[in-house]
């Protein structure tokens, strides 16, 4: 094995997690999703070839500089030889570019932001879970398709928010339907009753949420105070996660129509790693979380394989191998970094229906991996050709 | 519109100066004229309008109508701060020190502006120091020799008030406006400001308010009586004093014991 | 007039200043001496952030300490500089980074002229919430105009050459060039602090009216002040950009504002050395526990410190020592 | 204090009648500064003393002390027979005592009326809203606007006034006649008459001696933070020159 | 149907009261912020997050004790009102003497030990407070749909402002606290018990806070980060109000609710900023604000 050892540098496989582990992101990767890549680490026996795995860990904050800055000094004091974690869009962002001027390797689990491996790609990272353009394509196409034909859209005023926004809007129209009205909120908004009073004076049929967290949640609270539904509008959550049905509860936010990349109780495989991580978590995984396992057990066996720890080999070693374990299915990494996967069209249970605290999801059908995704042929990606 | 004059006339004029609170008229009208040289003392019960005129007269407060002439120049429209570079200076009722400043520095603020170097944040303090000597002086003059180096805050309320006269000496201004220069003053300080001031108004005018009448009869050679507002009598201390109207409004009967005492 | 205070001969208290001006300028020198060694022992960007912060929190300490204007808006200035520095730099590959820092302290400094029109008129609170509004207001500028780069912020700025040979890439090159800012920013407010314009905005903060009736134009000072104050901010921020090669919100919230006032007080409002220390302990503390275990906990342990000092170290760290420094030598 | 009531009120009953205040070795520091080094003296019943003495004599801060507004105090302060060194300061101007501060202290928040009614009553017996107006019309004119709005002279007034509404039968006042024109001082110079007539006990710290003289049963000089002399009115005329040269008149 | 400045009516009048509710609750808010400040001159950093507790309290309150949403009205106000006197009595009070920005630097501190804390412990996503029963549904006002529960809390609000406001500007015991803030040293030569006047009047000040909170909680989900965002805002109405004006707050509160709503029709993008705006407009005319005194 010795051999081997000497490609691994310093003899240690140095991973650093990076998330917001106290604010808004807090539940949906944060310390859980430590605790996920942990349980990799350990399921995986704690070394490569012999040579042990170390995890660094941080809070970003939500700030692009604290992350930018955290990972630079892992990078120059530490040697970390891969980053994992990575939620907000704009720290991910700010982070990647570091990662590419250091040539390091970065893992992202939690961003939502489709730029991630569009304008923004860079040879040194790969978005595993999911991205904005599914969650919209999958989710709008669906509710258009279910007759859901005229749209009134909610967009958090910010880069993220309008990109979301161009994605369902395109979506909406290409599969018939029509985007009757919209505002765009400042980000972040607490008090949504007044777009929701606008949402409701559109007569749109749909009202779409091309927000994300927080806002996403106050306006489905809000919406439900104002009876949306009642008055025969349905709402459509573009970027809406687990733990956000979780804290909202069932009843202001049944029949919702959500697009995820995974969901605890799909299967028996999920089923039975996210009973493990409840022991351990107290709360069931949401699809970041999971995903966080998922890449590091596929980078740790990149490693092994490649019998080094060098980010470009672990990279294309990576790429060889397709995907399919607990979480993802038909999955591979494509060159601009995406991860491609079978994504889910689901819709939230009624309280009648749910059967217990984390009963929350019903899966409606899979979007195919190959379709879910952008197209690379509309990708701006500098690592694709065409 | 500025009226002409002669150079050995007013320094200062009012035309129909007047100031109105929400209704309330605390001065009203008023035709001052203070001749070149001259002491001239505003006196009147409390709240005749005595500061309020010092505050108009300064810009501290805008009139509500009339005119300021300065040596027959209009300066209804100047700023506090562009007045007291005409060289008209005052002092404050309530004293006005710069507390956590030694007497010293306190004095060599108000040196410090005829340099004109105020803005050069670039420069050193020390730039300053050929002041000192002068400000030493200045505190001789007012007796403060040997608190040049204390914090004002430590010193005696009447020192402070001597301090502010040496401060505005400082500037050595063409007129002062004084408020009560002796307000709060035990008997050996008050003398010590009377000749003080009688020192230094030499080639300088004088406009004090003041209600120990002893050092007004002492120092001044005009004096203008102020009651609600309005101009009740003016006119030298004898004349003035002997105006049963300022009697009545003001001095009341031991009026004449003050004025033996002088 | 008798008490003893009033008794020293000036002479002797300007001995004793003297004194202390010789105790002063060693300890500078040593502190210089430190700065100098100090990457060889720690992480250089690390301290680079920290000499950022440091001269940002010293702008803001010239206006707080020696104006008496407390801004809650010079998160507005780092951010104008970081931006403006960072926008050029990343979008003209020939700019050296001297010159964008030059130019982002520029606009930082107009912003400041604008800002202090706008501001320097209005009293104690009134002055702090119209420059927190004012800065509000450049923030919701920075999140709409697209050449921030939003909430995503602006990155991949080039840390280039300075005076286009001298390369920063190397932590170490980079970490004597802030250095070398920082001093340059340090020198410029001690000198402005004992300068005749430091004597006479003293005056104004002990007695405006009196001030005024001195002839001076309290206005035009205060503007001055803040300007060089927001010019000073600027220039940390633009340095700052270079250094971590991003700007972003995060410069230009009100929680930086917030931040900078914390650091000041902690180090003691009105002394040269406190922002220094203040900012060395804030940042510090922020990356000591975000890395430690207790990471989900910093804002609870930070509020603890922040608790802690009002109550036992009232005039910040520096003043505290201060006071005990007069005590035994007094 | 109110069985005092009758007795005061019969001028000849003042010199047996009972001591109100006595003040033993009162030292008092400002911070650092040590102030007053063993002030000692006492006020009887209807008594009116002055306090004499230069600028920063310590006259102001012997009365600062007896209302427990200065940093430090050591010695004893006994009012109507109660040690108050010990005593929070509210719980002081509870004995029916009321104090005149130099600084005037008018509340800018409140206009002149609420600054007249402000200070809580401590006994019955004070003066009436209509007889304190009737004493000074300027501030019944002025009632309405806000407290610092007033001239310096009627800040001084109002100052004085809203104590004697209180029904605070001993009186600390500093420089009350500081600022204010002739004919106040001497309408103020009646006041106090009245106020003694009525069995006030007084304590006037003073500059104008011209005014202070007639009024006063005895006068205290300090110097230095201590009382250096007394001189009560019998002696005055006696005294006169000793009084002016150690006031440096 | 008939249009206003190119928004429908029914529109535009939904805008105007749902502008009203939350400028109450702006009103109730900056209130507790103006009493705190007019009269102790204390910056009170925390109250933002003293909100957040009240709706906290309420939350656990009902989860661990069963305690109802009517009991949680009147008992929450006065737990964390007495835990605010705790706080002025054992904190604030040793550096009452100093600059007031130290009383800010301490709130602050507070707020962050008091919003950390619950974050680790509770997380921030958010959790539910249900309206309760009596107050569920809504009322047709013909032009819009309004929850009733919105209803109430604009006349709780409001009724609750007035008695504050006669409380302070119309008795003696408001006469007492204005001065006391003014000089407390001479208040105490007058025999007011300042220090116990000052820690009660916090103690309100902060009640009024968790009020607010307990009104909020079944209206957005209650989290630990609540608070801090509202708190910039509520300072920017106390200000524009007049550092200090009570009846400043309110009706500041109440306007700058409808202007945020109206920004909210016409461009909404601004709508967190147009306060702001308007901060420095109000400031330019009136340097003390709209019903501030001149010093
Ligand atoms: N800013 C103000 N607002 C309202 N009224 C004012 C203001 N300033 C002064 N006054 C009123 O105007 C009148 C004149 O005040 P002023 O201070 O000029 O009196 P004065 O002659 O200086 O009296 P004194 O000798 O006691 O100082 C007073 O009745 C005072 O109450
Ligand atoms: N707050 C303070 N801090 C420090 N020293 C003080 C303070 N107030 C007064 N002193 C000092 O105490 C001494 C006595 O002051 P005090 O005010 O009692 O003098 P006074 O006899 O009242 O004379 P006057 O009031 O006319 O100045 C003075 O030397 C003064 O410098
Ligand atoms: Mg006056
Ligand atoms: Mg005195």
């Amino acid at each position: 094995a010795s051999t081997a050892h000497a490609d691994i540098s310093d003899n240690e496989v140095r991973i650093g997690y990076l998330a917001d582990m106290s604010g808004t992101y807090r539940d949906l990767a944060g310390p859980g999703g430590l605790t996920a890549l942990e349980m990799a680490i350990a399921d995986f026996g704690g070394s490569v070839n012999g040579s042990p795995i170390v995890v660094f860990s941080a809070d970003d904050r939500n700030s692009a500089d604290v992350g930018a800055n955290t990972v630079r000094e892992w990078i120059d004091q530490r040697n970390v030889d891969m980053v994992a974690g990575l939620v907000a869009s704009s720290v991910t962002i700010a982070v990647t570019k570091v990662l590419e001027e250091n040539n390091s390797l970065g893992l992202v689990s939690g961003s939502a932001a489709s730029s991630v491996t569009n304008e923004h790609c860079t040879p040194n990272h790969i978005h595993w879970v999911y991205d904005t353009y599914p969650l919209a394509n999958g989710t709008a196409k669906a509710v258009v398709e279910q007759g859901g034909d005229s749209w009134f859209l909610l967009t958090a005023d910010y880069a993220f928010g309008h990109a979301l926004e161009a994605d369902v809007t395109s979506v909406v129209e290409a599969s018939g339907g029509e985007i009757v009205g919209g505002v765009r909120h400042p980000f972040p908004t607490s008090d949504f009753s007044s777009y929701i009073l606008q949402a409701q004076g559109s007569g749109a049929k749909i009202v779409g949420l091309a927000n994300a967290g927080a806002d996403t949640v106050n306006a489905i609270t809000t919406a439900s105070q104002f009876g949306l539904t009642q008055s025969g509008q349905q709402l459509a959550g573009l970027l809406i996660f687990l733990n956000d049905v979780h804290a909202l509860g069932l009843e202001a936010t049944q029949n919702l129509l959500l697009t995820t990349g995974w969901y605890w109780d799909m299967d028996d495989q999920a089923r039975e790693w996210s009973e493990r991580y409840f022991e351990k978590v107290g709360r069931m995984p949401t699809m970041v979380q999971a995903g966080i396992y998922s890449s590091t057990m596929h980078y740790l066996k990149a490693v092994e394989a490649a019998g080094t720890d060098d980010p470009e080999i672990v990279r294309a070693q990576m790429a060889e191998e397709p995907i399919n374990d607990f979480f993802a299915r038909n999955g591979r990494i494509r060159e601009d970094g995406r991860m491609v996967h079978d994504m889910y069209l689901a819709q939230v249970k009624t309280p009648e229906e749910s059967t217990g605290e984390w009963d929350l999801y019903e899966i409606l059908s899979t979007i195919p991996a190959e379709e879910a995704y952008r197209p690379l042929s509309e990708s701006q990606c500098k690592l694709v050709q065409n | 519109m500025s009226a002409p004059t002669i150079s050995t006339g007013p320094v200062l004029e009012t035309r129909g100066l007047t100031k109105e609170f929400r209704g309330f008229t605390a001065v009203d009208d008023v035709n001052l004229s203070v001749q070149e040289g001259h002491i001239h003392a505003l006196i009147g019960p409390n709240g005749a309008g005595k500061t309020t005129v010092f505050n108009l007269l300064t810009k501290f407060l805008p009139p509500t109508r009339g005119e300021i002439m300065y040596r027959g120049k209009p300066i209804t429209s100047l700023k506090s701060n562009q007045i007291a570079r005409l060289g008209l200076v005052r002092s404050f009722q309530i004293s006005a020190v710069f507390a956590h400043m030694t007497a010293l520095e306190n004095v060599r603020v108000a040196l410090q502006r005829q340099l004109g170097t105020s803005f050069h944040f670039w420069k050193s303090e020390k730039s300053l120091d050929h002041l000192n000597e002068r400000a030493l002086a200045l505190l001789e003059e007012v007796g403060l020799r040997e608190y040049a180096d204390t914090l004002t805050v430590e010193m005696p309320y009447g020192r402070k008030r001597a301090l502010e006269v040496a401060t505005t000496l400082a500037l050595d201004p063409v007129m002062m406006l004084l408020d009560e220069p002796t307000q709060g003053m035990g008997a050996e300080d008050v003398d010590r400001i009377v000749a003080l001031i009688k020192r230094v108004s030499a080639g300088r005018t004088v406009l004090m308010v003041e209600h120990n009448l002893s050092v007004v009869s002492r120092l001044c050679d005009q004096i203008t009586v102020l009651a609600r507002g309005a101009v009740l009598a003016e006119g030298d201390y004898q004349s003035v004093s002997n105006n049963p109207l300022v009697r009545e409004a003001y001095m009341g009967s031991d009026a004449a014991e003050e004025r033996a005492s002088a | 007039m008798t008490d003893s205070h009033v008794l020293k001969a000036p002479s002797v208290v300007a001995k004793r200043q003297r004194r202390a001006n010789l105790r002063r300028n060693a300890f500078y020198l040593a502190l210089i001496a430190l700065g100098l060694v100090a990457p060889f022992i720690a992480y250089p960007v690390f301290l680079m952030k920290i000499l950022c912060f440091a001269l940002f929190a010293c702008a803001f300490n010239l206006l707080l300490g020696y104006a008496g204007l407390l801004s809650f808006g010079h998160a507005a200035f780092l951010a104008t500089g970081g931006y403006t520095t960072g926008y050029l730099l990343a979008s003209y590959p020939g700019l050296t980074p001297e010159l964008g820092i030059i130019a982002g302290t520029l606009v930082a400094t107009l912003l400041g002229v604008l800002f202090g029109v706008l501001s320097i008129r209005r009293q104690g609170i009134y002055f702090a919430m119209v420059t927190l509004a004012l800065a509000q207001l450049m923030f919701f500028v920075f999140i709409q105009s697209p050449f921030t780069g939003g909430e995503d912020g602006l990155h991949g700025v080039p840390r280039g050459e300075l005076f286009g040979f001298i390369s920063l890439r190397s932590n170490m090159a980079m970490y004597y060039f802030v250095f070398t800012i920082f001093l340059f920013g340090y020198a410029l407010i001690q000198r402005t602090v004992h300068s005749p314009f430091g004597q006479v905005l003293k005056a104004i903060r002990e007695n405006e009216p009196r001030a005024i009736s001195l002839g001076y134009n309290v206005d035009a000072y205060k503007l001055v002040a803040f300007v060089i104050s927001a010019a000073l901010a600027g220039l940390a921020g633009s340095t700052k950009t270079v250094v971590f090669q991003l700007a972003s919100l995060t410069d230009a919230h009100w929680h930086m504002s917030g931040e900078v006032i914390l650091m000041t007080l902690l180090g003691g409002v009105g002394t040269l050395l406190g922002p220094i220390m203040g900012a060395g302990l804030v940042v510090s503390l922020q990356h000591i526990l975000s890395q430690s275990p207790l990471g989900n906990w910093v804002s609870v342990m930070l509020g603890l410190i922040f608790v802690v000092c009002v109550l036992s170290f009232r005039s910040g760290i520096v003043g505290e020592l201060g006071a005990i420094y007069r005590k035994n030598f007094k | 204090m109110m069985t005092a009531n009758a007795v005061a009120t019969e001028p000849t009953a003042r010199y047996q009648s009972r001591e109100m205040l006595r003040v033993k070795d009162l030292h008092a520091f400002y911070g650092e500064s040590h102030i007053l080094h063993g002030v000692n003296f006492d006020v009887r019943q209807g008594e009116l003393v002055t306090l004499l003495g230069r600028n920063g004599a310590g006259r102001s801060t012997t009365l600062k002390a007896m209302m427990n507004m200065v940093g430090r105090r050591t010695g004893s302060i006994v009012i109507s027979g109660q040690e108050t060194l010990s005593m929070k300061p509210h719980h002081i101007p509870r004995l029916g005592i009321g104090y005149c501060p130099e600084e005037r202290g008018i509340f800018a928040s409140l206009d002149v009326h609420e600054n007249l009614l402000l200070p809580p009553t401590v006994s019955s017996g004070g003066m009436s809203l209509d007889e304190i107006y009737a004493m000074f019309p300027n501030l019944y004119e002025r009632r309405k606007s806000q407290g610092t709005r007033l001239s310096g002279g009627e800040q001084q007034m109002l100052a004085m006034a809203r104590i004697l509404r209180t029904g605070a039968r001993i009186l600390l006042l500093d420089e009350i006649t500081e600022g204010l024109a002739p004919v106040i001082v001497q309408k103020l110079g009646e006041v106090l008459m009245l106020l003694k007539a009525r069995g006030m006990t007084i304590v006037l710290v003073e500059q104008n001696f011209r005014f202070a003289a007639p009024l006063a049963d005895r006068h205290f000089v300090m110097d230095h933070g201590q009382i250096v002399e007394e001189i009560s009115a019998v002696q005055l005329p006696t005294r006169r020159e000793h009084l002016n040269s150690m006031l440096g008149v | 149907m008939t249009m206003i400045f190119g928004v429908p009516m029914a529109v535009f009048m939904g805008q105007l009261t749902l502008g009203l509710v939350n400028g109450a609750f702006y009103a109730l808010l900056s209130l507790g912020l103006a009493v705190i400040f007019g009269l102790l001159k204390i910056v009170n950093f925390a109250h933002g997050a003293q909100y957040m507790l009240g709706a906290f309290a309420a939350l656990l309150g009902f989860r661990y004790l069963g305690i109802n949403y009517w009991l949680a009205l009147v008992l929450v106000p006065l737990v964390i009102g007495g835990l605010g006197m705790l706080v002025e009595r054992f904190l604030l009070r040793r550096i009452a003497h100093l600059d007031h920005l130290y009383g800010l630097l301490l709130t602050f501190g507070l707020a962050l030990i008091f919003e950390g804390t619950l974050v680790n412990l509770f997380g921030v996503s958010g959790a539910r407070y249900a309206t309760p029963e009596i107050l569920q549904g809504g009322l047709n006002l013909g032009f819009m749909f309004l929850p009733t529960y919105r209803a109430w809390v604009l006349v709780a609000a409001l009724t609750m402002c007035l008695f504050t406001w006669f409380m302070i500007e119309r008795t003696r015991l408001g006469a007492y606290l204005r001065a006391g803030t003014e000089n407390s040293q001479l208040m105490q030569a007058f025999g007011v018990n300042v220090p116990l006047m000052i820690t009660l009047t916090y103690g309100f000040g902060v009640g009024l806070a968790a009020f607010a909170g307990v009104l909020a909680a079944p209206l957005y989900p209650v989290s630990p980060t609540m608070g801090s965002s509202l708190l910039i805002v509520v300072f920017a109405v106390v200000v524009i109000g007049g550092m200090g004006s009570i009846l400043g707050a309110i009706l500041t509160g109440l306007g700058m609710g409808i202007i945020e709503g109206l920004t909210k029709v016409y461009y909404p993008e601004a709508a967190n900023t147009v306060i702001f705006l308007v901060m420095i407009l109000v400031l330019m005319l009136r340097p003390a604000g709209l019903f501030g005194k001149e010093a």
